[in-house]
């Protein structure tokens, strides 16, 4: 295996070092400069300053969850164009077919939901 | 329409409820009439469904204690206004200060719930049929109504203005 | 501003030997973020000192936060009440350390011409206070002179302070028990 | 088929929430946790809108009963900066209630002290100069304008949009230099004197009042044209927080918050005061009484504010300008030393013991959120023997519950700036 090749990848190593290396840094510094002074009243849960009450940990109501996966649904189809839009002209027609297919499943699926009514958001 | 006067207003009050008008003068351009506790609510309602007169705003409600006055220590004071005449009024009720208790406008007027809450937590004074008559600026734990006069305008617990200090 | 030079550090050419006690603290002191526990006119008067003509931001304090969680400096500005007092001693206790606590105004540093029944008579009696501010309310240029002493405070706090013994009686004597021991991280 | 009902172990809010009105439908488990019914079957939360909190932009509680996004409920908790003015006002001389009131409404305090001046005017039976009106119209107007200002730019941060809060600012600021030509302070000016002011406007205050009626309309119209067809905001603030009329004047609505919401009911026309009645301006009345109305209530009122200001400043009659009211206006210093009556006037006044007639008078004026009233009771004494501010943030915030609920959290927010609640006013 030819060494020039794995040379051209030192860079991306490196990026990824970097940026793995700055996480790791910042997650040991902050843990081990900040001063840590715990105590009761800090552990419960911050209710604007009143006494909180019963606890957060119940259904939220679905209507969130929703239109969160599906925003992330939609944003994961987006990222495949990218590839697509770099080498438009390579992928000639076929290439367009593929995409439409795959745009058009998305669509499809997105008229169902817009037709039941998960996107309403009051009941 | 011409609007009304004062002298008129009160030839009209006297009409429509005449002896139950304790006292009626004018003071500063505005009239004043006091009326028994027991029947201020219907004067109220009367005054406020009565299509000449047509009292349909009720400015302000609030309390004034006069220690001296022997039975009628505490008043509460209704402002109405009338936006057909451009007049106002002000109906006075005194109450004994043991059990001061009125019967509540917030049936006719919806701004009169915070003023009456406002006023017990004041001055203590009871109103009847209010639905949910407690503290509304102090402290739900205060135990005594600050505005009565015998009560000092500082806070009891602090030590920081030492009286020997100020002269007091 | 956080100028290098009244730092105890030795300049070679191009590079500065300093502590890293000096160094995060001249960090932290550039950024702080501040919690406007904002109540009455003196709160008017710090959205001034926010607005364009007096900008806080220049000195780093671009973002206000409204969690006790994210914030470092806590900036009561306004009179509180007896009623508002264990609100605002909660929110105290749930900022994350180091914490700083700027009063702005004469309502939060003594109970200002509200010497009533129902004021708290100065907040130093719930929580402890770092800078106090005179003024009521403090025009904004007096509300960024506190900031600005605070700055000093921050950049001169060594890293040990929020162990030593003498912030554990201050924070004791404000009825707030520390429950992990001396040192432990 | 519904997914099973899942036992969720919220409970109600604190004790505030327990107040509810129907208490019927509450249920206690087991353990000692109160549950509404609502709660047990259905996904309802308790949010805590409470006293520290962003968009709240003051002190005041609301415990809101939620399933979703949509509110069902809403319990309000006051007084937490209640600093007792009333109980404060029984123990000061008159002339020292001044400061007190401009920490009423403090964003627009010079409202207040002229109001309470005009209260103790009529107490007293004194009639003030031209003069004294017309420069009490300027710098009351001017106080509105800046009030709305607060008010709109607030609406527009809580509907994102934050430069809308620096460019107003700039031009409050302008006013506040203003002020302190005038008194000397910025926010809490206790500006002029029973009777009139202490001095007349100094040159600088002239030119500074040029420069802003020369720039301000078109830094209004600037900020305005952001805001007013700005297509997010319209949908943002359309049919947001609606109140209808009859609705707004059973819970005894006043200033613009009622204008928007359809009667033109104003206190500087009905019962005109500091000769109001000389200066033509219009009263702008929304249609339903939601937060877009409220918002061009407002900035109308701003452009017919400024066109007062133009009309009094353009024909600002000569003349002195405080009334002859000895017992409270300091004599001059040469007089005190060379008569005897300035040197008593001058110390009585000092000490705050000058007399005042027995009687009680009810005064209003229109201030920036409704009919700002002064209910004063004097027995000669030093001080009022008992003083009651008619505090129209106190009076229309009753109402919030009702507006808000079946809206979104989100409109909760911008109904709340946009009523413009001032704490210092709601628990005085």
């Amino acid at each position: 295996m030819d060494t020039s090749s794995n040379l051209n990848y030192l860079p991306l190593l490196m990026q990824v070092a970097v940026a793995a290396g700055f996480v790791i840094f910042t997650l040991f510094a902050t843990h081990l400069l900040t001063p840590r002074v715990k105590s009761k009243k800090k552990e419960e849960n911050f209710e604007c300053g009143i006494e909180g009450q019963g606890n957060a940990r119940f259904p939220v109501s679905i209507r969130y969850f929703m239109t969160a996966i599906l925003f992330v649904l939609f944003d994961v189809e987006v990222i495949f164009f990218y590839p697509y839009a770099v080498n438009f002209h390579e992928l000639k027609l076929e290439g367009l077919l593929a995409v439409v297919l795959f745009v058009g499943f998305f669509l499809i699926g997105f008229i169902y939901v817009r037709k039941k009514g998960a996107l309403e958001w009051e009941k | 329409m011409q609007k009304m006067t004062n002298s008129e207003l009160s030839q009209a009050i006297y009409a429509l409820f005449g002896e139950r008008i304790a006292l009626s003068e004018e003071l500063y351009d505005t009239l004043v009439i006091e009326v028994a506790p027991k029947d201020a609510y219907e004067i109220i309602e009367q005054l406020k469904q009565d299509p000449a007169l047509s009292f349909n705003f009720l400015t302000l409600l609030g309390g004034v204690h006069y220690p001296e006055m022997e039975g009628r220590e505490l008043c509460v004071v209704y402002h109405l206004h009338s936006w057909k005449n451009a007049l106002r009024l002000r109906v006075k009720a005194y109450l004994p200060a043991e059990q001061p208790s009125i019967k509540s406008v917030t049936s006719l007027f919806e701004t009169a719930n915070w003023m009456e809450r406002e006023t017990y937590d004041f001055f203590g004074i009871n109103f009847e049929g209010h639905p949910n008559l407690t503290r509304i600026l102090n402290m739900d734990e205060m135990d005594y109504h600050p505005m009565l006069k015998q009560h000092p305008l500082e806070d009891a617990t602090r030590e920081d203005k030492d009286d020997r200090f100020f002269g007091r | 501003m956080g100028k290098i030079e009244d730092l105890e550090v030795i300049n070679g050419e191009g590079y500065q030997l300093t502590t890293l006690d000096k160094a995060v603290a001249l960090a932290r002191s550039n950024s702080v973020w501040p919690l406007p526990f904002a109540t009455s006119c003196c709160g008017i008067e710090f959205m001034a000192t926010m607005g364009s003509m007096y900008d806080l931001s220049r000195f780093g304090m671009e973002r206000m936060s409204f969690t006790p969680r994210q914030s470092d400096l806590l900036i009561v500005a306004g009179t509180i009440s007896k009623k508002l007092g264990p609100v605002l001693q909660k929110v105290y206790e749930q900022m994350a350390e180091p914490k700083w606590v700027l009063s702005v105004g004469a309502c939060a540093s003594s109970g200002g011409i509200f010497d009533t029944y129902s004021v708290l008579q100065g907040i130093d009696r719930i929580i402890p206070v770092d800078v106090y501010v005179p003024g009521c309310p403090p025009r904004p240029e007096q509300i960024i002179d506190g900031v600005m002493n605070i700055h000093r405070l921050v950049k001169h706090e060594s890293m040990r302070r929020r162990y030593s013994q003498e912030y554990r009686h201050l924070l004791s004597e404000y009825k707030i028990e520390v429950t992990n021991a001396e040192n432990d991280k | 088929m519904r997914h099973e009902k899942i036992k969720t172990t919220v409970s109600l809010a604190d004790k505030q929430c327990m107040k509810m009105n129907s208490t019927d439908n509450l249920i206690r488990l087991s353990n000692g946790q109160v549950l509404s019914k609502e709660t047990i079957d259905g996904d309802i939360a308790t949010i805590n809108f409470g006293p520290t909190h962003p968009a709240t932009h003051g002190i005041f509680q609301n415990i809101l009963t939620v399933d979703g996004e949509k509110i069902l409920n809403s319990v309000q908790t006051v007084g937490y900066i209640h600093r007792a003015f009333e109980k404060l006002a029984e123990r000061r001389p008159y002339n020292q209630i001044t400061p007190i009131t401009d920490r009423l409404n403090y964003c627009s305090s010079p409202i207040n002290n002229l109001g309470w001046h005009m209260t103790v005017e009529k107490l007293l039976g004194v009639s003030v100069p031209k003069r004294v009106d017309y420069m009490r119209v300027i710098i009351m107007e001017l106080a509105r304008i800046a009030d709305h200002l607060i008010c709109d730019s607030i609406i527009g941060v809580d509907t994102g949009a934050l430069t809308s809060f620096f460019y107003p600012f700039s031009e409050r600021e302008k006013i506040y230099e203003l002020y302190e030509e005038m008194c000397g302070a910025r926010l809490t000016t206790n500006i002029g004197r029973i009777g009139g002011f202490d001095k007349d406007f100094n040159p600088v205050f002239h030119q500074k009042l040029k420069e802003f009626m020369r720039t301000f309309p078109a830094a209004f119209e600037e900020w305005n044209g952001m805001l007013e067809r700005n297509r997010i905001f319209m949908d943002r603030t359309r049919g947001a927080g609606p109140i209808s009329a009859e609705r707004a004047l059973a819970y005894g609505f006043t200033g613009p918050n009622l204008r928007a919401a359809g009667v033109d009911y104003d206190v500087r026309v009905m019962h005109p005061y500091a000769s109001y009645e000389d200066f033509d301006f219009i009263i702008p009345v929304g249609v339903n009484g939601d937060t877009y109305d409220r918002f061009m209530v407002r900035q109308e009122e701003i452009r017919q504010s400024f066109r007062i200001i133009e009309q009094a400043y353009n024909n600002l009659p000569e003349g002195a300008f405080h009334a002859e009211v000895p017992e409270f206006f300091l004599p001059d210093k040469k007089d005190v030393y060379n008569n005897m009556e300035a040197l008593i006037y001058h110390f009585k006044i000092i000490m705050g013991e000058s007399e005042v007639p027995v009687g009680e008078v009810y005064h209003s004026v229109e201030g920036g959120n409704g009919e700002l009233g002064y209910y004063l009771i004097s027995d000669g004494g030093r001080s009022p023997y008992r003083l009651q501010f008619r505090r129209p943030c106190f009076i229309y915030y009753q109402a919030y519950p009702e507006m808000i609920t079946g809206s979104n959290i989100s409109d909760a927010v911008i109904t709340l700036s946009s009523i413009n609640v001032i704490a210092g006013e709601l628990d005085a």
